[in-house]
């Protein structure tokens, strides 16, 4: 039996010790957001004043908050937010960045416009670009999402682009031009699949920057709409409380940190193993 | 009787540089090619030399029209390739096939060879079914068993190849072959060579040989062509051009290939045309003569105009005013 | 006593999918101004042996297993980088395969030159300039002290090479190590560089080891030849020894496999079946599986060097039985 | 090199327009207008409906639109709303206050970067390479939110070694300028330690590896030389991308950071007047801002001519 | 003896003379910082209703009237003020030998120049609704002329919410939010940096209101005697504790609740709570289903527990206050008291039975910027879920809410806010939101409960105090029982000062002059 790239890049992959440990943070977070509806007993949003501020101890796994919520499941339910965010903003870019991307390094005509645009929403700092969007559509989880594939789409897009572009001129797709290959089936069969592999590393990454930048506006306030535990809501409404109830800032700040790292982790083992050429984009 | 392949006159023009928005200054012109006319007959190799820059790829490929030529035509059986568009130029290409240079870069690593063998049947909605592929794979002297793998499987001799029998699969009338042994170690390259002439001598199809080693090409070709920045600068059947090479840029090409023996070296070296400098940039072509810079024999017509490629000896076109205007 | 001499050299590689040796038990001697050409094919090993010689393998993965270089009578493997510095340069001189990226991109070539000097004891600038014009005109740079501010990319690949050849040949070292010199340039390019090469040993009356894989330079060049398959030695001789008698069955295939300009074969000579991998060479001839001469014998033991004459040896056992 | 100037200038005009129209496009689409932020609490619905009037809030967009290009084409990028100051001073005013955090962020990040990075890459494979890629992993994962209260709880809070926030000038004391800015510029230079040290260490292994770091060598160059200045050099060209992305990024983190500890920055002043609706603040100190960080581009495209010849000599 | 005198209903209002030593500093100098919460954006006290401006602004201008301490009008930069017979005049007397900050002395000429400012840009200009115009005859003299007799058109001139505020005549055209920061005010600007901090220093050139021996409210007796003082935004409730406790910041404004426990126990620090600093409420929309109907905004207030949502709102530091005065004021009635916290889940379901509810989304309109709000809007969701009410929360910012509150058929049934400064104005003040065209509830089809137009009619236009006052009396009845709107109950505020800031009297804005170091 042959080996194929994809089986031998696997077992690469699981050779590799970073990426093994990135990929075990990140299960972790998975798991906590797929099993939150059957490892918390306490509805995140449910309020009890009289046990509000309890620290971390027996009863409260990572104590409660002003609102006396528990902690643990306000966590873990922003972790299930969290994934769906990322997960979400990282289909957004894997469609709408492949495919600006493809069309504007494949096709001369369409590169200029398309990177102009692009440039001006790259030109924005991200976070402001972010807070404009939001602020526009109203804080919500989706619409959260929408402003960060906004952001993000250009980043992809220049990515895919840069590969395409050299995919391009590849031989093999040359090959298949003179064959007599047209411009959908060379996309399809050719370069896009061959742009994947640079795509999988920068979405690795867009993972991470999406969680952090999601918590970041909700931190702002411009988030997804409260009461929805996300991590960087507890955050926000826990800063007053920083001295005090230290452990409301601290719990998800320190699981928003293991996700990142997990996922970074991950995202260097994937470009050590797919695309040890690429650079790191930001 | 009209030859297979008739390119008029072709030139192929670059702009360099993105120029920005209001297109500020000129933007340099790079002259890949720059008014080439030649024709191949069915069946025949036509060998094509030159230094590297010198724009025979660009010519390889202008000739099948993986490139549009700034100006002039290609004629491919009776047919004007350069006004072929959709349908009618994918038919076109049924004819044509090309084998590139790099035995790394020209297959699709993701593909198994199967799969990259049959890809221009698929093109063509025809008939791939295992059987076809195998046979095919037999002929250019892969194992049956190579169908199921990968290309890093294989080294670079068999990778030309495949790369050959994917060329050859619709069974095209024409071939353009593109530094197909370049950029292997002798000892595979003269296996592929050999299997070329094999191939040609059985499915009849014309190819054109790009290379810039004199000895391969003169091994493979009926006819050689010799460019030089963009221009054909001599054309013979390839006795007469190694025997008596006209343009002094042939001669000194020729001249220089070290021989295979270290006997009279010495005096080899004392009498060789030595041609002076490197090859001027395709940005920046002498006027006149392209080659005048550098030519041991120039007068000073040639630094005042270009001269035409003409036919001075039968079958041996030469463009160089030694042999007249 | 030998200007270089390297002795039962033998250098592994390390890598992800394993240990490879690159070259085994190589032994090579080089007279004072001699011109040794070292011929072979990708993954014969012998860019490694150029390289080894310097101390410049990749590290920390290639590692010299065992044997030793000797340059004049010092000891090069296992001595310190800081002495050997003092050995690169004044002692060997070395121009490589891409004279492009050979050059640093971002300094001038009289900087990359002057540095050389500079660091190998030259106090005085303008002195150090005039050598650098000197070396540049040497070397046939026109207009030789108005290119000293001119960058690598606005040469030529000759142009570069040549600057290569200056440079290294700045501190007027005793061995010049040519690594595929000429691969990268075109066919008129080439003759000039062999051209030089010749005249500068005339000259300057250093040694040259020419590493190529292209028989013609060696017959252009060479005055001894060592042709090397699979990290070995597989004969040595005088250069019109060997184009005349070449006795080891690769060196004959070797021969004829390569198109001329004044042959009319119909058919090139072509060896079958491909280089070996390093990782899983076979335990004997590792020539055996494309060799027409081979017998069982030729797999049971690598066949070491034997001499055909006082000049002349060759691995095989079969050339020498017979 | 001019022409290249001239090029990249004019290329930076369609992008600023684009930037121009969506955030005017943007700010308006948002719901929610100024007069709610300079009512007050206890706004009653005559007052908001004067100060929309005041304003010119009625108008149609269109008319706003023209009276803002109109203005923006005489150089007028008008006047704020909350502040009453004109867009351009107001922006003006900020601008040293994150300039000045930004470029201390930047210190630190270049040498602590650029310092781990080389370090870990000479040493790769070692405990110092592993250290330094572990702080720089770090680094890149720990919000700087969250770094920043961490901050402020350790060192203002509880050990009270720093202010709290606020800001101090470094015209008016320097030393007060170190105090107030240490916090907020370690918090957001981390992230950027994180990324200037990885592609530092990943660029000089890589140009360790090139041919002419080999001739180098080969020439008998001290290693000094041989890292400090032929790869070195050469890994300056990646790195300069990677600066002119931090400059970026600063901006960026500045949103948030100058928010935390009360700095009176570009950030800060952009964040309030996008929430209170500033619109012609925004839309001017957007404009402004992009224009800014284009130029830092800019700068950094005239910074690869001098470091790279290649591009000096272009043509 | 104290001086301060409270304008009386028809006469002659002057400011009897002072007898008594008049306040002096004890310590004059010193540099004083003070942690301000929200971002100051203009210092335009005509045009801006922010309190992070009247902090600072209201250290800086006067007015001819404004409050004492005890919220009662009285005379300022006036030195007596004469109210016609009829009602339709009255003619103020400039204190004499008040300067400006630049030196100019303060004429009638500059008071008619800021009236005629507030006029065209005032945020609260229809104070002038019923004023026919003014002049002034003589340098000294001012007068205004009414169209009708209006009883509180004192009581609205003096308020200090948007006070008109006299500025040199040169500043007239100022555009809106520009005005130049050149006020009689014993303090003036030193230097302002939008987004840091504010700095005002002594204007040695006050003359004080020799009226009074000591100050009260934003008038009386007022002295500077820092240097400076600097008003310093810090956001971050923590970090203004952490300054505090440190020692730089000498005073500061909203102490966290959670922090006032630690603060206790610090000598260096004195706690100074602010108690009724808002009313926290939630304002019904009585036009949008289901809230229309007045059973299901009855059924609302039926279930509502008090005592939660403001313990979740100020994380316990409140007071229970049904209506919309506090105890300790004059205007202070018990009508609709029943109407408060009721607890009675049972009742709230028979309302909802009978008004045919079912289950139709209630939209708790709230934002993130206030955590009081927010948080008051979480329990009042728990609540109304208890009782099957459909309670959705739609969470936007502060700018989002207000101007979606201005608008009945932006899908929201009760808005959350805090009444702040209005409340301890008074009645009057305070009422505005209700009536129109102000009311806050969102009348149906802009039709105004009758009765409330009634009651507001009479709290603005009966001529005596007694009769306002039932008026507002009546006037709070029917909004409670028609449950146009929820008080929640009141917040407490602390402020705090290092123990050796003496004279800095907590009141709704801080208040610099007369404040000073005691070591």
């Amino acid at each position: 039996m042959s080996d194929s790239p994809a089986r031998a890049t696997i077992r690469r992959l699981l050779r590799h010790r970073l990426f093994v440990t990135g990929l075990a943070l990140f299960l972790i977070v998975l798991v906590l957001a797929a099993l939150a509806p059957w490892i918390t007993t306490v509805d995140p949003t449910k309020l009890s004043i009289r046990a509000k501020f309890k620290p971390p101890s027996m009863d409260f796994v990572f104590g409660t908050d002003n609102l006396g919520r528990s902690l643990w499941s306000r966590t873990v339910w922003g972790a299930r937010l969290s994934v769906e965010i990322g997960v979400a903003v990282v289909v957004l870019n894997a469609i709408f960045g492949t495919l600006v991307g493809a069309i504007s390094g494949y096709f001369r005509w369409a590169d200029a416009p398309l990177m102009r645009i692009n440039d001006a929403l790259m030109a924005f700092p991200a976070i402001l670009l972010a807070i404009g969007i939001t602020a526009v559509l109203g804080p919500s989880t989706e619409n959260v999402i929408l402003a960060l594939a906004v952001v993000y789409i250009p980043r992809t897009a220049r990515i895919v682009r840069a590969s395409v572009l050299v995919l391009r001129e590849m031989e093999y797709v040359q090959a298949a031009v003179a064959a007599g290959a047209g411009h959908a089936r060379i996309l399809r069969t050719h370069v896009i699949p061959n742009a994947l592999a640079p795509l999988i590393v920068q979405l690795s990454f867009l993972f991470a920057y999406a969680v952090l930048t999601e918590a970041t506006l909700s931190f702002l306030g411009l988030g997804a709409v409260p009461p929805t535990p996300t991590w960087g809501n507890i955050m926000a409404e826990g800063r007053q409380y920083m001295i005090e109830a230290p452990w409301i800032i601290t719990i998800p700040g320190v699981l928003l940190m293991i996700t990142v790292m997990g996922l970074n982790l991950l995202g260097d083992g994937l470009r050590d193993v797919l695309d040890p050429r690429l650079r790191l984009q930001a | 009787m009209n030859s297979l392949l008739d390119a008029q006159g072709l030139v192929k023009h670059y702009q360099i540089g993105g120029g920005g928005l209001f297109g500020l200054g000129e933007r340099p012109l790079l002259k890949a090619v720059d008014g080439v006319s030649l024709s191949i007959d069915a069946g025949e190799t036509l060998g094509l030399v030159g230094e590297s820059g010198c724009g025979k790829s660009t010519l390889g490929r202008l000739l099948i029209r993986l490139l549009p030529p700034t100006a002039g035509r290609v004629i491919f059986e009776g047919q004007d390739l350069t006004s072929l568009h959709g349908a009618s130029l994918k038919q076109a290409r049924r004819a044509m096939g090309v084998v590139f240079q790099d035995p790394f870069g020209a297959l699709d690593p993701r593909m198994t060879v199967e799969a990259i063998v049959r890809e221009p049947l698929l093109i063509h909605g025809e008939r791939a079914d295992r059987g076809r592929t195998a046979a095919m794979l037999e002929q250019v002297g892969l194992p049956a068993s190579a169908a199921a793998r990968y290309p890093h499987e294989f080294s670079g001799g068999q990778r030309q190849r495949i790369g050959i029998a994917r060329a050859l699969i619709l069974q095209p009338r024409f071939l353009v072959c593109d530094e197909p042994v370049s950029a292997l170690d002798v000892s595979v390259q003269a296996g592929i060579v050999n299997l070329l002439q094999d191939l040609q001598a059985r499915l009849g199809v014309a190819m054109l040989f790009i290379a810039h080693d004199l000895g391969v090409v003169r091994h493979i070709s009926d006819r050689v062509a010799v460019m030089y920045l963009g221009r054909v600068v001599e054309q013979a059947d390839k006795r007469t051009l190694y025997a008596r090479p006209m343009h002094p840029y042939t001669q000194a090409l020729i001249a220089a290939v070290p021989a295979l023996t270290p006997v009279g070296r010495a005096e080899r070296r004392a009498k060789r045309i030595r041609v002076g400098g490197d090859i001027p940039s395709a940005m920046a072509i002498p006027s006149g003569c392209r080659f005048h810079t550098r030519c041991p024999v120039a007068m000073p017509v040639c630094r005042e105009t270009d001269p035409p490629l003409v036919e001075h000896a039968p079958g041996q076109s030469v463009a160089c005013y030694l042999y007249g205007g | 006593m030998s200007l270089l001499s390297i002795e039962h050299l033998t250098v592994a590689f390390r890598s992800e999918t394993g240990q490879a040796t690159a070259i085994e038990d190589v032994s090579l001697r080089l007279e004072p101004g001699e011109i040794l050409g070292v011929v072979g094919e990708s993954g014969s090993g012998k860019s490694v042996t150029a390289l080894s010689i310097m101390g410049l393998l990749p590290e920390p993965a290639a590692r010299v297993v065992s044997g030793r270089v000797v340059f004049e009578g010092q000891v090069l493997t296992g001595m310190g980088e800081h002495r050997l510095r003092r050995i690169r340069g004044p002692g060997i001189g070395m121009i490589f395969q891409e004279p492009m990226t050979s050059l640093n991109p971002i300094f001038s070539i009289g900087e990359q030159i002057t540095e050389t000097l500079a660091a190998h004891g030259e106090r005085d600038r303008p002195k150090r300039r005039d050598r650098a014009v000197e070396m540049l005109e040497r070397v046939g740079i026109a207009s030789a002290a108005r290119r000293l501010g001119d960058y690598p990319h606005q040469l030529s690949g000759g142009q570069r090479q040549r600057v290569m050849i200056a440079m290294a040949l700045a501190c007027r070292p005793r061995l010049l190590i040519a690594d595929e010199p000429t691969t990268a340039l075109d066919v008129t390019t080439q003759a000039g560089i062999l051209d030089l090469v010749l005249d500068l040993r005339e000259q300057l009356g250093m040694a040259v080891l020419v590493i190529t894989h292209n028989m013609g330079v060696i017959a252009e060049v060479a005055d001894r030849v060592a042709v090397m398959y699979a990290g070995r030695i597989v004969e040595q001789s005088p250069v019109e020894l060997l184009f005349a008698e070449p006795a080891h069955p690769y060196t004959r295939a070797l021969l004829g496999c390569v198109p001329t300009l004044d042959d009319d074969r119909v058919r090139l000579t072509a060896i079958p079946g491909a280089l070996p991998d390093p990782r899983t060479r076979p335990a004997g001839c590792a020539f055996a599986p494309r060799c027409g001469l081979r017998v069982d014998a030729c797999e049971a033991a690598i066949p070491p060097l034997r001499p055909l004459g006082p000049t002349h040896e060759a691995a095989c056992i079969r050339t020498c039985a017979g | 090199m001019g022409r290249l100037l001239l090029l990249r200038l004019a290329g930076a005009v369609p992008v600023l327009l684009l930037v121009s129209v969506v955030s005017f496009g943007l700010m308006r689409l948002i719901p929610g207008d100024p007069s709610a932020a300079i009512a007050g609490l206890s706004a009653t619905p005559r007052m908001v409906a004067q100060i929309r009037e005041q304003l010119g809030l009625d108008q149609p967009l269109l008319t706003q639109a023209l009276h803002w290009y109109g203005g923006l084409l005489q150089g007028d990028l008008g006047r704020s709303i909350l502040l009453g100051q004109s867009v351009f001073w107001s922006t003006m005013q900020r601008l040293p206050v994150t300039m000045a955090l930004s470029a201390y962020a930047l210190a630190i990040t270049l040498v602590v970067g650029i310092g781990a990075g080389v370090l870990a890459a000479l040493r790769q494979n070692t405990w110092v390479d592993q250290a330094a890629m572990m702080v720089a992993m770090l680094g890149i994962s720990v919000p700087n939110f969250f770094l920043g209260l961490l901050f402020i709880i350790w060192f203002a809070v509880g050990l009270g070694w720093l202010p709290t926030g606020g800001y101090i000038a470094f015209t008016d004391s320097p030393w007060g300028w170190f105090q107030t800015s240490t916090m907020p510029a370690v918090s957001l230079a981390l992230l950027n330690i994180g990324l200037l040290a990885r592609i530092t260490r990943s660029t000089m292994l890589e140009v360790l590896r090139q041919d002419y770091v080999r001739t180098a060598r080969a020439k008998g160059l001290p290693r000094h030389l041989v890292v400090g200045k032929h790869a070195l050099a050469n890994a300056m060209i990646p790195i300069t991308t990677v600066v002119g992305i931090i400059v970026s990024l600063l901006v960026s983190g500045s949103v948030v950071t100058e928010t935390l500890f009360s700095i009176p920055g570009i950030g800060q002043l952009l964040t309030s007047a996008v929430l209170g609706r500033d619109y012609p603040m925004v839309q001017g100190g957007l404009l402004l801002v992009t224009a800014l960080l284009v130029l830092v581009n800019l700068g950094v495209d005239m910074l690869y001519a001098v470091l790279d010849p290649r591009i000096r000599y272009e043509r | 003896m104290r001086a301060a005198l409270v304008i009386a209903a028809i006469g002659v209002m002057t400011a009897g003379g002072a007898q008594a030593e008049a306040f002096k500093c004890p310590k004059v100098g010193g540099s004083f910082t003070f942690g301000q919460e929200a971002n100051v954006n203009s210092l335009d006290q005509m045009t801006s209703n922010t309190i992070s401006t009247r902090n600072i602004a209201m250290n800086m201008f006067e007015a001819l009237t404004t409050r004492d301490e005890n919220n009662n009008p009285i005379l300022d930069l006036a030195d007596r003020m004469a109210e016609a017979p009829d009602h339709l005049s009255y003619t103020f007397t400039l204190r004499p030998g008040v300067k400006f900050h630049n030196g100019k002395p303060l004429t009638s000429a500059d008071v008619v120049a800021s009236w005629d400012r507030y006029s065209k840009v005032g945020l609260d200009r229809q104070i002038f609704d019923a004023v026919a115009g003014w002049e002034a005859p003589d340098a000294m003299t001012f007068v205004v002329k009414m169209k009708t007799a209006q009883p509180t058109f004192i009581e609205k001139l003096s308020s200090f919410s948007i006070p008109v505020v006299i500025v040199p005549a040169e500043a007239k055209d100022d555009p809106p939010q520009q005005l130049r920061s050149i006020g009689t005010g014993p303090w003036q600007l030193a230097q302002s940096v939008p987004g840091s901090f504010v700095t005002l220093k002594r204007y040695d050139g006050y003359t004080p209101n020799t009226h009074f021996e000591q100050r009260t409210g934003f008038g009386g007796y007022k002295q500077a005697c820092f240097d400076q003082v600097t008003f310093r935004i810090v956001t971050e409730g923590g970090a203004r504790v952490a300054g505090l406790e440190t020692g730089e910041l000498n005073a500061v404004e909203d102490v966290p609740t959670k922090s006032v426990d630690r603060l206790k126990g610090n000598a260096n620090v004195k706690l100074l709570p602010l108690n009724n600093w808002w009313i926290q409420i939630g304002v019904g929309n009585a036009t949008q289903p289901p809230t229309d109907d007045v059973r299901v905004r009855q059924a609302i207030q039926a279930v509502l527990d008090m005592d939660e949502i403001m313990d979740a709102a100020t994380d316990g530091n409140y007071k229970l206050n049904y209506g919309f005065a506090y105890p300790n004021q004059p205007d202070y009635v018990t009508t609709g008291k029943d109407t408060y916290n009721q607890k009675n889940a049972d009742k709230a379901k028979k309302l909802l039975a009978e008004a045919g509810y079912k289950g139709q989304p209630v939209v708790l309109l709230t934002n993130k910027d206030y955590s009081s709000m927010y948080n008051a809007a979480l329990v009042v969701q728990e609540q109304l879920k208890a009782i099957g009410i459909n309670a959705e929360l739609k969470v936007v910012d502060w700018p989002t809410s207000v101007q979606m509150s201005q608008k009945s058929d932006s899908g929201w049934n009760i808005f959350f806010s805090g009444w702040g400064t209005q409340p301890a104005l008074g009645a009057l003040a305070t009422m505005a939101f209700l009536a129109p065209p102000g009311a806050q509830y969102r009348p149906k089809d802009d039709k105004d409960d009758p009765d409330v137009l009634a009651a507001w009619r009479d709290m603005s236009n009966l001529p005596t105090k007694d009769e306002r006052k039932a008026a507002f009396g009546r006037m709070q009845q029917v909004i409670l029982e028609r449950a146009y709107v929820f008080p929640f109950g009141s917040l407490t505020k602390v402020q705090a000062s290092r123990a050796n800031v003496a004279g800095f009297v907590p009141f709704r804005i801080p208040r610099m002059s007369n404040v000073y170091f005691t070591n």
